[in-house]
């Protein structure tokens, strides 16, 4: 038996085939005091089932109001290395690119003014660097931002978008999503960094509807790629798919949700107008199946976790826009969104909220976007509707 | 001042500067990609030029250490060029066909678990847990390593009717997207906080706390100057210990997680889907959770078996019924799985056709 | 051109093929002038696109707190014999089964006391007979239940309950819904006439799934017949169906919801375990499938028009329960739900609302019935669920 | 007293007493049936016997002439056996053979329309309307004529994919039942209702009259006695118009019928469904309704031509989708499809695939 370990628990994850999280906080914790005493405090965790973090308190850089989340030990005499142990939450690239120089350079940074522990990504899709002290907060931030990096968003503001990697390296993009999201970050860095929404505010861009990114779960807007045509279909290849031992009927057809394909056992037809663009056959012949037409995408809003309401997913607001820098159109729209949430969102309501709560009709006519059979699943089954006098005059 | 040059809203590094040079010339024009093996696949392009990609799996939660190491080793057989998925997992952007060979060997001498592409288990969404947030009811990246450990073969070799996408969320927030995975951990406390009145009173601004309540279930108590909690209506979800921590929310006897199962986001076959409650609750049981393994394999297990090539975990529940579903998996349905939610009633069977 | 008629909208709607109402209400106004005001009024009604007609006031019979609609001409001056035309609720006959005699008996009764008019039948099922002055209400009771006939329900009571023609000539009856719901009516016989309830409350009982008396959409409590066994499938009336042309893949495997259904060409196969009984295939080969094994029924409770949470239909209680007279088990059932209702209803809320309100757990705690995934079509999705201690201890 | 016995809590006579003896005699045990021609089936027990059904259209409102008429013809064919259907049809029961013959000739000579078996239009569910409702927004009996005029070929002869079962409701009250019905009309009201405050102030019990509102549009208008209206929050539904008949709800120029379809009760094949708003408003032009009639058989001409066999109309729909259903039926989708109501987000497109 060896000399008895002082974290017995965590050690136990560190057997397997996974890489392990604790062997990476043990190595952090090596070289550095706060991801020794971080270590020692989930070790307690472990023996107790519970965490010891406290919320809060006002941290944060000048002149920003997000990008930190305050965070301390409820323990601070026994793990003092994590008294004070806020994240900063580094906007990333879109797409999650990176170089190898720029990894080293953020690793250097925090290294000396962190922990030396990261996540790569959170959830929303920062650079997390996970934990340091209050005082070290401004400057790690110079440092990032000397080198070209800023914060991304936290509390209520616009969140980092984020996206899939789309046209960068996937045949399937019906737009740019990388661009987008930078574009828009780079526009929108006042909301970001400036907390003025009722609430957080999310946007993530899918080149297409396989939604790689969880746009539709998990943003207040979802940029998701379509295109209006049709898919054309190489036959050849068609042939080549049933050759190496697809099912195409059964694979293909018969997962179809129109029921818009035929397959006759040597050709494969597509009758476009029932096609729903869903993706499934094109992502299961990417060599046969090709989508033509012109390029944009359906604009979503309002999906997020279930506090208060429930979970709700993103509903369609735009059936189709185009999508071609500078945005404009989109940005437009986005700034009516907005618009309307700040005149009508009650504190902490998300804009997904906020609409089932007063219903689309207002909603549509603030933003400008006509009603249309593409935003419901179905029409109303109850015959409670509300009249203006324009619809009268309309008639 | 002896601090580097602070700007503020420069807003992040443009993309265009961390992409591969072939990605770059043939951004927008790929034609098709072939899956090579679980971790490795190539792009075509309209060109003719490829890339291949070697994914490798990561705890997301890493070490400055690693991540020079992943530097390094992209420095070495991809011009310095990697990216991370959005399930975290590490992408090595190879440029160089004859690379391949060699950066495996590597990574497989280094112990970087290669996989992780098409009908498989890839990397498990998480947050933070007890390693960082003060609302987790469990730890996010334990659970995650005692799952993946026992799923390695389904990152690494075997395949599955299709991708199977598990996630952990450490509370009720559910940062992670746990709504819309096929399989799903949530953490839940089972236990209306109790409320340290001393500290209360020194501490918490009571107004605030009792307006964070969802369900109202905080009101003052005024002759301790502390608040009281009616139990009956307090759901669990630990929002007042956020905005007052005298109120304490974690409950080791109680704590545990609930699974979900059944969601996901893609519009592929079937629209995006909500996870559903499987199971209602399973204590805490650091640092391996065997009981959450057992319970996530049985219902993985049951869809390997039962479902047809392309479904989905969701997709498969719904073609045999949520009945069937409970009758093969033997899970116990019970009071909680009923919704008296918001939109409890339209998950209600208004039908008379169903399974025994 | 004929002389000028005094209802020349209305005379347009005797032409054309299908039976007339208004020839009805003319040969009625003929001998009859509470008839003869009604026609009146209503010809001012189709001219002035409103109705004039005026709710309430308390009539009733003796003894009885329902069975009667108070209804007043809002202009009596102008057709003095509506003036007063209340509707008498008389209850109808299992399965609607009349005798030539019993229906000329009703009629001898109307013309004596009445309008001469009624509904054969109301849309809950009652005979409605169609305007009466107040004094003529006890007379035509008197006549009524001196013959065998009572009245049905009206207000916050039992409804007349009512049901599919079953057993009665239905090869498809799994239960004896006329014998069920002539039982129920005369068992609760004070729960119709003497309202106690929060509201009204219906019961309607169905053969089998394909629910001709649309029990699901339309009562408080929805009975409807079912089997626990296999479908018997006759082998050579399938080939027979074949024969005459039925396109079985297409009509009949194709259709089936669970897919549990083969058809070779040759034969059908079903597998059992997987058929959700929802009567497609055998409403469709009627001679060559039959369900065999155990009879009885789901319950299922709550459904209802609009008002005011919106519209609902019912959903499973009870999966499956044996109903043999004389019904104890149900009428238990029926009684801890009244029970139930009683406690916790508030003035004019349904069932379904209440249920629907308070959650299924409580309610089914109160009656005694497990939760089921029968009772679902899926489990919730949002993760805020209560415990109670003695979840704690069961586990 | 010169009045009858009087009785009370007898309940209604025994159904066995009014059976036809073939019925009594193989009660419970039919084994199938055919149908012989729109308005005739047979029903073999497996004793071998038989009943045949002929069918007749009703207007359901009857004058006792008539209720007398079908009484003599069932003597005369029947012995003296008949039933009414859940949908308000006359069924006369024939034992014997031979009588099927002329008893349809005799029902063709006095005009009673023979059919509304099988896949076809059966007479359509409705209420009272302007004939005997306060609460009424149109009248039932009359648009009920003016369809089944012309839909007669549908209940006499002509085939479609299913039933189609049509209902009319004169109010938001729905006695008919209109939210399950393929294709189904309701009365609506479109404009708040106008107080009377003289009559107001004499008549009606203001607290009750205040709290009749579902919506909380209603509130008390102290100076004059009375009560006011919120326009904005009124829904026209007339609840308050019940209690208080000052409170004028009707109004010509602006009331009409909406139409909604999709819906079934059944569970063959699919869930029972609700039917969905899919003509908001057609005003009331009686005596015929034409433009009521058209918008119904323009819905109807498109599910006979779309629809595959069995398919009900909302089976249909939702096969095809609810935006190429707008798209084919040329129907103009506008706010008030939209839901607001309870469970309005669960109505909302959650997906990324709709067709356009
Ligand atoms: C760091 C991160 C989890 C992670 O480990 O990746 C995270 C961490 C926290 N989230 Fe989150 N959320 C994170 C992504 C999400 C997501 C996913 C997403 O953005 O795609 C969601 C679900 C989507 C959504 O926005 O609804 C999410 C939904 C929430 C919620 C619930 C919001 C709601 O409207 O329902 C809260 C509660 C709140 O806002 O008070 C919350 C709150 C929090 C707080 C700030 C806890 C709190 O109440 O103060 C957590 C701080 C943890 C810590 O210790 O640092 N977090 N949070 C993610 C952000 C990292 C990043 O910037 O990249
Ligand atoms: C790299 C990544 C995008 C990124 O920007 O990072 C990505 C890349 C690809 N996805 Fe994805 N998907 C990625 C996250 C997702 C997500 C989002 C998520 O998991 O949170 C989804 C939605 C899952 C859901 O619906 O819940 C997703 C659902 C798919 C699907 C649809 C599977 C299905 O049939 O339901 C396909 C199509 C397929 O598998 O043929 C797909 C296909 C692909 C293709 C083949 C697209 C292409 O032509 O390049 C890429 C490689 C496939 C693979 O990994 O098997 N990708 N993919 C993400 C890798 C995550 C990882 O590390 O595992
Ligand atoms: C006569 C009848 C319509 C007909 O022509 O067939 C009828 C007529 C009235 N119904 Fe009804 N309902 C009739 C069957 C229904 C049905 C259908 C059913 O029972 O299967 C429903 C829908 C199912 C349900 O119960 O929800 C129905 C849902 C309503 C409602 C809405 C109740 C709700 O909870 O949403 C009201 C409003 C009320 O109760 O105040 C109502 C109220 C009324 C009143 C009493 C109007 C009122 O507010 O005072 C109507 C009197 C009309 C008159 O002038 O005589 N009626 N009512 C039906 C009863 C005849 C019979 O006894 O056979
Ligand atoms: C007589 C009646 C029962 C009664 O107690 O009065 C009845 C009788 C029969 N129905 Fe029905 N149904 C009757 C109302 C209904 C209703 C209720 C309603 O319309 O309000 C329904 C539910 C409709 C719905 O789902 O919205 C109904 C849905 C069916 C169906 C299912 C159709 C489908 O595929 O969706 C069948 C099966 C079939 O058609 O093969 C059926 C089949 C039958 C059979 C063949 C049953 C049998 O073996 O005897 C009977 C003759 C069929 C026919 O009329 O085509 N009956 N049938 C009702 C006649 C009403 C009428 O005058 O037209
Ligand atoms: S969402 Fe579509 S475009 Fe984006 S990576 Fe996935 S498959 Fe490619
Ligand atoms: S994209 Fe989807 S809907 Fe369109 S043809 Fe392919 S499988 Fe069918
Ligand atoms: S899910 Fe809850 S516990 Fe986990 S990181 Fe998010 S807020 Fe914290
Ligand atoms: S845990 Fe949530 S529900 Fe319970 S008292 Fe606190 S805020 Fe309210
Ligand atoms: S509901 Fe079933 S048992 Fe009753 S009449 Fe209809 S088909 Fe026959
Ligand atoms: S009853 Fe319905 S589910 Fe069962 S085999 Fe027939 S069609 Fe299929
Ligand atoms: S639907 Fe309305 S108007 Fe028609 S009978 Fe019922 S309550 Fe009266
Ligand atoms: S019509 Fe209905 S919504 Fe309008 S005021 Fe009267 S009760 Fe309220």
């Amino acid at each position: 038996m060896s000399t008895e370990s002082d974290t017995p628990l965590l050690d136990e994850l560190e057997k397997g085939p996974f890489p392990s999280f604790v062997s990476e906080i043990k190595k952090a914790a090596a070289k550095n005091k706060m991801a020794l005493d971080e270590l020692k405090q989930l070790e307690k965790s472990y023996r107790d089932k519970r965490g010891y973090w406290k919320h809060g308190g006002i941290v944060g850089i000048r002149g920003y109001g997000s990008g930190i989340i305050g965070r301390h030990s409820s323990l601070p005499q026994e793990f003092p290395g994590v008294a004070d142990f806020h994240t900063v939450r580094v906007n990333s690239v879109s797409g999650f690119f990176y170089t190898s120089d720029s990894l080293r350079q953020i690793c250097d940074i925090w290294d000396r003014h962190g922990s030396g522990l990261l996540n790569m990504h959170g959830s929303t899709g920062d650079i997390i660097l996970l934990g340091t002290s209050t005082e070290k907060l401004e400057p790690v931030f110079a440092e990032f931002s000397s080198r070209g990096w800023d914060l991304g968003g936290s509390g209520s503001s616009l969140r980092t978008p984020s996206c899939c990697i789309g046209p960068a390296r996937c045949e399937w993009a019906n737009i740019d999503t990388l661009d987008i999201i930078y574009n828009l970050t780079q526009e929108f860095q006042d909301e970001m960094h400036r907390p003025a929404f009722p609430y957080k505010f999310k946007i993530k861009a899918a080149g297409c509807a396989v939604d790689c990114i969880g746009a539709i779960a998990r943003a207040d807007c979802s940029i998701i790629g379509t295109w209006r045509g049709h898919i054309v279909v190489d036959q050849s290849a068609v042939a080549e798919y049933a050759k190496q031992g697809m099912d195409i009927q059964a694979e293909i057809v018969n997962l179809c949700p129109t029921g818009c394909m035929v397959y006759d056992g040597r050709e494969l037809y597509i009758n476009d107008e029932d096609c729903s663009r869903c993706m499934h056959c094109i992502s299961r012949m990417t060599k046969a199946l090709r989508p033509a037409g012109e390029k944009g995408a359906t604009i979503l809003i309002g999906s997020k976790a279930p506090f208060v309401i429930g979970a709700t997913l993103s509903w369609v607001l735009v059936p189709f826009m185009k999508l071609e820098p500078p945005y404009d159109e989109f940005k437009a729209l986005l700034k009516k969104i907005w618009e309307y949430w700040d005149e009508h969102g009650k504190n902490r309501e998300r804009l997904g909220e906020l609409v089932i709560r007063r219903g689309m009709r207002e909603f549509l006519e603030f933003v400008g976007v006509k009603p249309s059979p593409q935003q419901v699943k179905e029409p109303r089954r109850d015959p409670f509707f509300y009249w203006k006098d324009e619809d009268f005059r309309r008639q | 001042m002896d601090l580097p040059k602070r700007k503020t809203d420069i807003g992040p590094p443009n993309y265009r500067d961390f992409l591969p040079p072939v990605i770059s010339k043939n951004y927008g024009d790929w034609k098709y990609h072939e899956v090579l093996s679980p971790g490795v696949m190539v792009h075509h392009a309209g060109s003719g030029e490829k890339i291949w990609t070697v994914r490798v799996a990561s705890p997301r939660l890493l070490s400055t250490d690693t991540v020079r190491e992943l530097a390094d080793i992209a420095d070495k057989y991809c011009g310095g060029y990697l990216r991370f998925t959005t399930r975290n997992n590490v992408e090595f952007l190879v440029s160089d066909e004859a690379m391949l060979c060699p950066l495996q060997l590597e990574l497989n001498d280094k112990k970087y678990m290669i996989g992780g592409i098409g009908p498989r288990i890839s990397n498990i969404v998480h947050t933070q847990g007890w390693v960082h947030c003060h609302s987790a009811a469990t730890d996010a990246s334990g659970l995650v390593k005692a799952l993946m450990d026992e799923f390695a073969d389904y990152f690494t070799t075997k395949e599955l009717p299709n991708k199977v996408r598990l996630a952990v969320a450490c509370c009720t927030n559910m940062c992670g997207a746990v709504h819309c995975s096929d399989i799903a951990l949530v953490a839940i406390h089972r236990k209306a906080p109790k409320v340290n009145h001393d500290s209360v009173k020194n501490t918490c601004e009571l107004p605030s706390t009792i307006a964070a309540c969802p369900t109202g279930a905080i009101s003052p108590d005024s002759s301790k100057k502390s608040v009281k909690i009616n139990d009956d209506k307090c759901m669990y979800c630990g929002n007042c210990f956020t905005v007052c921590s005298c109120l304490e929310i974690n409950n080791p006897d109680f704590d545990g997680v609930a699974i979900v199962a059944g969601g996901k986001v893609g519009s592929l076959r079937s629209d995006p889907k909500f996870s559903r409650l499987v199971v209602p609750f399973i204590k805490n049981n650091p640092p391996r959770w065997p009981e959450v393994v057992e319970a996530v394999s049985n219902i993985l297990d049951a869809y390997a078996a039962g479902a047809k090539k392309h479904e989905r975990v969701g997709e498969w529940i719904e073609r045999i019924g949520w009945e069937k579903f409970f009758r093969i998996t033997g899970l116990k349905f019970t009071y909680q799985h009923i919704d008296d939610f918001t939109i409890a009633r339209e998950t209600f069977r208004t039908s008379a056709a169903f399974k025994w």
